[in-house]
């Protein structure tokens, strides 16, 4: 099983720089960029467990993966690009007021 | 030496080194030598003669037009941003440029030094996923578009590179649709074995002839030629996304595009017009004289008939490129919602209609000889008719602009279906 | 705050046209009007009967009306035909024409050009000096081939406007000969 | 070394990279910069060195999955850290093409084409499309401040760096059993996967089919702008005259 | 062949489901007012299918038929299930082709067909445009297609409740169609509601089928090893199966929704509520002869129950004077009549009142219509009358099918009813009296309605000037109905394979299950035809005297009796029986439970979440800061937790 194990360090240190950013990061597109990298993460980790099993169901969640990319993405941008119509930036914290 | 020759040339990696140091020199030529037939076929298409003072038959204006482009100011406007204003051209250039190694362009050679049944690939590089590899990067051949329109910070130029994102988004989904149905149908998404298919059957030309048609379509579009040149309609947007280029950074557009043209002529070559196939049915053909040559041209491994394979793609590619050229020069351009509709409307249901139709073949094991071309073609019918009876072409945002002024009673038709 | 820069008033109704199946389907239509390019791209017929092949060929043209480059008339005796009146300067909507009149030397004119220059790349050609020059000095020739390396050579003064005059003089012959006698 | 030895090398890896990390994120002022960098290819070369020597896989020793590895790591970092959201979204173009070669490197070449089309091809066209729509490249305001400060970066790296010291120690210290079948490598392409996807998992292909829809139904419902119908505003009435709404035969 | 066989019944069924799809997907768009040509063009290729599927199965020689018509047509494997006992457990898409579906199929898509042809005349208004809704309408009576012919054809039982709960399906949605009045949707509400408690029992049946055999084929549980598995069981499951027979084709006591399911368009009462889907439960009896002839118990509740309906709704009908409801009545107790030729061992001339039937009860009801176009939507036959002159053609349709539901000699109906009233007498002497009557009482109600609505001088209710006649769609489906209508009963007579009983005689008595139906071969008692012949005319002849030449007798009597009329006007007081018995009582439970679910439950509840509330109050005011990062962080932190957890603790 080449690769297995560097493939998930490889896919830890991803997700958590992908984390930071997302938690540091105001830029609401920047945000969902930053789930994506997350998204890499996992997908890398994805491959290397398929490669460790020595099957393909790694990659087949690879897939839906991606399919649940776009759909983040599709939804995300719909929702960011309302939000910047209404206020004229991107900044998250100029959504702060919605708490309960 | 020449055992050191022989064992380059012997080996699969060598071989293909070789061939892509040729043929880029080749298609650099070809794509220079592109926009002097651009310029000849719109001279022609319109009454004229085009080029024809620099050197015989205007034969050198590529290499005076070179000459002027590099040796014309290279301009930098304002308060752009700079390195993605460098960047944007050589992305185009070289996203345009990388599609070529994976062509089929001469089929399977055997050297006269190496041993039988060895045989070799003529073409850069043959992967797996052929196919996909294509549409992945004819899929980033627009970051090169987006950056260079958005980086000029100038309102056209941006302009022009948001139509060409959205533009070339949508009519992926159609072009995957239609090569889907070839994968389809061959069974493969290794570009020889698209061939070879080919050669044993018959042309998926005629076997179908809606694919591609649509093929073409999304050709014109991804590549944005006329009538699908949006992103640079001088009408609107001045000069489009290369609106602030100058010089050689310009020059690299150009010839990006151009390549891009030859890049899916081949796709189209390879996947339509049985690559490097002479004529259709060869095998059948293998008994008469003529026909025999012909046989032996599409089968043969000897160095010989692979030159003449090449002769032949490179015929189709440039039966191609003509093609691109002869409807830019034909037909008029769209509006951007027209462009859109006919994507989303029009080819992405005529698409999932054709495939749908293509596993339903398959499954049902059908010979698909003649069944696939007649329903494709029945479904390209049923599809006009359902536009035909599905009323007036009104667009969402028309149609809502209409109702709102309807409501207010000043419109005097009835609002839109 | 959806922008609302559209006004009813904007929309324009258009009654579309009634298509039949094949003109839905676009095709049959494409493929006739790429069928007409293609006639077009190999009749060399056609192609040969209608380019011009410039600067060897040339067609006919209508001298008496195209407004290319000035000249300045002379007169019988070879003088230069303007009476310095600055018609033509005033007229002049591009302030082309830079005149300096002095006495005449000769006895039938009070004052002549002593400094004659005009702009040729100011000019827009418009002919209002032309109508305006009560002696029909300054006239415009059906001479469009006009090239130069430097701005200042493109301004032209007296002595190359009546050089032009000299090399015209066979093109378009003076029309009206001037009123004579009313200086005496 | 020991496993246990390079437990310890990659805690301490981790925590330079944090701290390079932190000292990267944009705050308003180049002046960490210059540190954050050094740091940065410090740990950079760590991970590098654990990658090839800790993990006891001979096969990492590919100089190309060194280089992609470099490349997938650092562009993320400047996914994260840079300033100019357009460059944000190119490096992680970036990002996605080097781990779309990693994917080739594992044999999962019909993932990596995937990854490309629809990664690349589409969803960071859109990212692209809808940053561009919001920022112009160079503002008259300079950068935006949004962009150039970072928030709470003390405890998100920390957080960070505890999640990946975490998951680094499990990879490391779990004895991994042996590959259970066949090597995944020889298998994997375009058709054993189209069939893995199609019988195995047809249901979830279907599921993912109708989140799609879904999402694209959702996404216009959402994005799109809607025409006051009842609230139009009142025609204007210096407005020319006869010109309201008329009718026009095409040609 | 039976490849050939199988295809035809596969395109029976996608014919009128394509039409129905597609309608629902371009017909409010693109069709409009011409979406009625996607709906007969869907019928009439499956009828068409169904014709050659009838000459396929003549084409098997008569040696073969028994074992070919048992035959199951697997098309698709639907899925599969752990059989409790025995069995495959395995419930695939089969059909069960054999001569009772043809005549069926035959039965279902010619009058569907032509109700549909109808339906474009009858769903204008007067200045050609559709009615709203048009496009609709044929996507559900496309949809009805579908759904009967998947009942018909079905091969298992699995597939029969698919089939038997779409027609419910479409029976509500095509009842619910004025959806905008509320009497409508009370209708289908109703319609819906009262099939639920037969379908109830239906499932029941086959639940325990299932139990029993461990698989629902009919190949299976009709054959010797099922019947064998059902042994014991038999007269239970019967009974259950019958429970929703009795809801679907409207037998006592379910019979309360068919009446009022009339507030559907016309079209929809002749096609559903008269020709089709009521008959859903007789061929589900005579399908299932298997296993209710097991039972003597069960035939005999059948024949009881369906004499006693046939009698009890004809009485009924008798006090109506909504037009559509006498037939509804009429339809009620039609259906009585053939559950008592099913209950007395004649299921060939159940199925023949049921083919003969169809007809003349369409043509009836597609009259009624066409009268209620006439009249401006008015249907009482006291606001109107002699209507004869200004609708020659409805006027002669109708006199033909009613005589064909009175029994007069050589219309079709008196052949069928014949059979069976013959087949009671032979049996049990006394539903053969019982059914004797009502075939009097149909008659004479039959002719009443004809006589106040056609004869006598002209009335015509306020707002219609004239009574003119309907256009060419409505009179030719009319003049064709009236021709089966006539001529129907000659299967009867026919020979070779056209005689219906030599025709079934292979599937409902296959190994002589309805023992005592083959000795009975159609009219050959003389003396009962004449008898039966004789009553018809009287109560012709009765219908005359009364409501013709001494039209006094007919007021003069309800006040006479006020009694009796007013039980029988009230139809025996049975909704209000219901709404006292069941639905009120229910609904006080209802109101209870409410109440306690409101005040007793919901009090509890908010008791045992104000702890977690107030909690929850504390960190909304606390940690709630409206930064996703924040609440980012809060998952990353748990992330980190559940990592601590699950991975560094193990």
């Amino acid at each position: 099983m080449p690769y297995a194990v560097p493939f998930m360090m490889l896919g830890a240190v991803l997700f958590g720089i992908g984390l930071v950013g997302f938690l540091t990061r105001r830029n609401l597109i920047i945000m969902f960029l930053c789930t994506e990298v997350m998204f890499q993460g996992v997908l890398l980790n994805l491959i290397a467990m398929g490669l460790r099993h020595g099957n393909l169901q790694g990659q087949g969640f690879g897939l839906f993966v991606l399919v649940v990319a776009a759909v983040e993405a599709g939804l995300g941008l719909a929702i960011v690009v309302l939000l910047y119509r209404r206020r004229g930036t991107l900044d998250a914290e100029s959504w702060r007021t919605m708490r309960g | 030496m020449t055992a050191m020759v022989q064992d380059i040339l012997g080996s699969q990696l060598g071989l293909s080194l070789c061939f892509i140091a040729v043929s880029i020199l080749v298609i650099l030529t070809a794509v220079a030598y592109c926009i002097y037939f651009e310029r000849k076929i719109a001279a022609w298409t319109q009454d004229r003669y085009g080029p024809n003072r620099v050197g015989p038959l205007g034969l050198l204006q590529p290499v005076a037009d070179g000459i002027k482009f590099i040796l014309k100011e290279d301009f930098v406007p304002g308060r752009v941003d700079r390195v993605l204003f460098h960047v944007a051209p050589m992305v185009a250039f070289i996203v345009a440029m990388i599609g070529f190694v994976v062509l089929p362009f001469g089929g399977r050679i055997r050297w006269p030094w190496m041993e039988e049944g060895t045989e070799l690939l003529l073409q850069g590089a043959s992967i797996d996923i052929g196919l996909l590899y294509l549409l992945a990067v004819g899929s980033m051949a627009v970051y090169g578009v987006v950056l260079g329109g958005w980086s000029s910070n100038n309102k056209y130029a941006f302009y022009g590179a948001m139509r060409a994102a959205a533009q070339m988004l949508s009519y992926e989904i159609p072009m995957g649709l239609a090569l889907l149905t070839v994968i389809l149908a061959t069974g493969a998404l290794r570009l020889e074995s698209i061939v070879d298919a080919q050669v044993a059957h018959a042309w998926n030309l005629l076997l179908h002839p809606v694919a591609f048609l649509m093929l073409l379509t999304t050709a014109l579009a991804e590549t944005n030629r006329a009538p699908f040149d949006l992103a640079e309609a001088e009408q609107e947007l001045v000069g489009g996304y290369h609106t602030e280029y100058t010089s050689m950074k310009f020059a690299l557009f150009y010839l990006g595009e151009y390549a891009h043209i030859i890049t899916a002529s081949g796709l189209l070559a390879t996947v339509f017009l049985g690559g490097w196939e002479p004529v259709p049915f060869t095998r059948l053909l293998a008994g008469t004289t003529w026909g025999g040559w012909l046989h032996w041209i599409a089968s043969s491994t000897s160095p010989l008939a692979g030159l003449v394979r090449l002769g032949v793609f490179g015929g189709k590619i440039a039966f191609f490129v003509f093609v691109f050229m002869w409807v830019r020069w034909s037909l008029p351009r769209f509006r951007f919602d027209q462009l859109m509709r006919l994507a989303w409307k029009g080819l992405v249901p005529v698409g999932m209609g054709m495939l749908a139709v293509q596993g339903w073949l398959l499954y049902r094991g059908t010979p698909v000889h003649w069944s696939a071309p007649v329903a494709e073609v029945l479904l390209l019918v049923i599809a006009g008719a359902v536009n035909v009876a599905s009323g007036r072409e009104i667009t969402g945002r028309q149609a809502s602009l209409l109702r709102a002024a309807s409501v207010r009673g000043e419109v005097g038709g009835t609002p839109a279906r | 705050m959806p922008s609302r820069n559209w006004r009813e008033t904007d929309i324009v109704v258009v009654d579309q046209p009634e298509l039949t199946l094949s003109e839905r389907l676009y095709l049959p239509q494409i493929f006739g009007g790429m069928r007409t390019t293609l006639r077009h791209m190999f009749s060399k017929a056609m192609r040969d009967r209608t380019v011009v092949q410039y600067p060897e060929q040339k067609r006919p043209m209508r001298i008496e009306n195209y407004r290319g480059v000035h000249r300045l008339n002379r007169d019988e005796q070879g003088r230069v035909a303007c009476v310095a009146c600055f018609m033509c300067e005033t007229a002049c909507p591009a302030h082309c024409i830079h005149i300096e009149g002095a006495p005449s030397p000769w006895p039938d004119r009070e004052k002549y050009p002593i400094q004659f220059d005009i702009d040729e790349l100011r000019c827009i050609y418009c002919g209002m000096c032309e109508e305006a020059c009560p002696v029909d000095a300054i006239e415009l020739t059906p001479e469009f081939r006009l090239v130069g390396q430097s701005r200042e050579e493109m301004i032209f003064d007296k002595e190359k406007l009546l050089m032009v005059f000299d090399q015209t003089r066979h093109l378009k012959p003076r029309k009206n000969p001037p009123i004579t006698g009313y200086a005496g | 070394m020991t496993s246990g030895g390079w437990v310890y090398v990659t805690y301490t890896v981790a925590a330079l990279g944090a701290l390079a990390l932190y000292l990267a994120l944009p705050r308003g002022r180049a002046s960490h910069r210059t540190a954050g960098f050094v740091f940065g290819v410090a740990s950079m070369a760590g991970l590098l060195t654990v990658l090839r020597y800790g993990l006891g896989d001979p096969a990492a020793s590919n100089l190309y999955f060194l280089i992609l590895s470099f490349l997938t790591v650092g562009g993320a970092v400047r996914v994260v850290t840079h300033p100019k959201p357009v460059y944000s979204a190119l490096y992680f173009v970036m990002v996605v093409l080097a781990t779309a070669a990693l994917a080739v490197l594992a044999g999962a070449e019909f993932l990596a084409a995937a990854l490309v089309i629809v990664y690349a091809g589409a969803i960071l066209v859109t990212y692209v499309f809808v940053i561009m729509l919001a920022q112009q490249s160079e503002s008259a305001a300079g950068a935006l401040t949004y962009d150039t400060t970072a928030r709470e970066p003390g405890w998100s790296v920390v957080a960070g760096f505890v999640l990946v010291a975490t998951l680094a120690g499990v990879i490391l210290e779990r004895p991994w059993p042996a590959a259970e079948g066949e090597a995944g490598v020889a298998a994997s392409n375009a058709l054993s996967i189209g069939r893995e996807v199609l019988t195995r998992y047809a249901v979830s292909l279907e599921l993912a089919g109708v989140l799609l829809l879904v999402a694209m139904i959702g996404a216009l419902a959402i994005a799109r702008k809607p025409v006051p119908t009842d609230e139009v505003p009142p025609p204007d009435e210096t407005a020319p005259p006869g010109e309201t709404g008329r009718r026009v035969r095409p040609f | 062949m039976t490849g050939d066989v199988t295809q035809l019944a596969v395109w029976i069924l996608l014919a009128p489901l394509m039409g129905s799809i597609l309608i629902g997907m371009i017909g409010l768009r693109g069709l409009r007012d011409r979406a009625h040509w996607l709906a007969i063009l869907g019928v009439a290729a499956a009828l068409v299918a169904a014709v050659m599927l009838f000459n396929d199965l003549r084409a098997i020689p008569n040696a073969e038929r028994a074992a070919a018509f048992e035959k199951s047509h697997v098309v698709y494997d639907w899925f599969r299930a752990d059989a409790p006992t025995g069995g495959r457990g395995w419930f695939p898409v089969e059909f069960r082709i054999d001569s009772l579906t043809s005549v069926m199929l035959l039965t279902v898509l010619s009058v569907s067909l032509l109700v549909i042809v109808y339906s474009v005349g009858y769903m204008r208004d007067h200045h050609g445009q559709g009615e709203r809704g048009y496009e609709r309408f044929f996507a559900f009576l496309a949809l009805f297609v579908f759904s009967m012919c998947a009942l018909v054809l079905a091969g298992n039982f699995l597939l029969l409740y698919l089939g038997w709960e779409l027609v419910g399906l479409c029976s509500y949605l095509l009842i619910g169609f004025y959806y905008q009045k509320p009497s409508a949707a009370a209708a289908a509400k109703k319609a819906f509601l009262v099939n639920r408690v037969g379908d109830f029992g239906f499932g029941l049946g086959i639940l325990l089928i299932y139990w029993r055999c461990g698989d629902l084929s009919y190949t299976y549980v009709f054959s010797d090893a099922g019947r064998a598995a059902l042994d014991g069981y038999e007269t239970i499951v019967a009974l259950l199966l019958f429970c929703g027979a009795v809801g679907k084709s409207a037998q006592l006591p379910l019979h309360v929704w068919l009446p009022d399911a009339m507030e559907g368009p016309t079209p929809v009462s002749a096609l559903i509520h008269a020709a089709t889907m009521v008959t859903a439960g007789v061929y589900m009896v005579a399908r299932c002869g298997a296993i209710f002839t097991a039972s003597p118990t069960a035939m005999a509740v059948v024949a009881i129950i369906g004499g006693a309906t046939a009698l009890f709704a004809a009485t009924i009908a008798l006090t109506q004077f909504d037009m559509k409801r006498i037939l509804a009545y009429s339809t009620i107790s039609q259906l009585g009549y053939m559950f008592l030729g099913l209950g007395v061992h004649a299921p060939a001339s159940a199925i023949f009142h049921l083919f003969t039937h169809a007809y003349f009860k369409a043509l009836l009801f597609l009259g009624a219509g066409s009268v209620m176009h006439a009249m401006a939507g008015e249907i009482d036959i006291r606001r109107f009358g002699g209507l004869a002159r200004g609708l020659k053609i409805t006027a002669a349709t109708f006199w033909i099918g009613g005589l064909a539901l009175a029994g007069f000699p050589l219309f079709s109906g008196f052949w069928s009813k014949d059979e069976i009233i013959h087949a009671a007498l032979n049996h049990a002497p006394i539903l053969g009296g019982l059914a004797l009557l009502t075939a009097l009482l149909t008659a004479f109600y039959t002719f009443r309605m004809i006589f106040l609505a056609f004869h006598g001088p002209q009335r015509l209710p306020p707002g219609v000037e004239h009574a003119h006649e309907s256009v060419a769609w409505m009179t030719v489906p009319l003049l064709l109905l009236s021709i089966g209508a006539i001529g129907a009963g000659g299967v009867a007579m026919a020979s070779g394979d056209f005689n219906i009983h030599a025709w079934l005689g292979p599937v409902v008595a296959p190994h002589g299950e309805w023992s005592g139906a083959e000795s009975h071969a159609g009219g050959e008692d003389l003396t009962l035809m004449i008898v039966s012949g004789a009553l018809s005319i009287v109560g012709t002849i009765a219908a005359w005297y009364v409501y013709r030449r001494r039209p006094a007798i007919a007021t003069v009597v309800p006040i006479l009796l006020p009694g009796p009329h007013q039980l029988l006007y009230q139809k025996y007081y049975v909704d209000e029986l219901y709404d006292a018995l069941i639905v009120s009582p229910l609904r006080r439970l209802g109101r209870f439970c409410f109440g306690m679910d409101r005040y007793v439950i919901n009090t509890l509840l908010w008791l045992i979440t104000a702890v977690p509330r107030s909690i929850g109050f504390m960190l909304k005011e606390t940690m709630q800061v409206g930064a996703i990062q924040g609440y980012a962080m809060g998952m990353a932190v748990g992330v980190l937790l559940i990592v601590w957890v699950v991975l560094a603790g193990s």
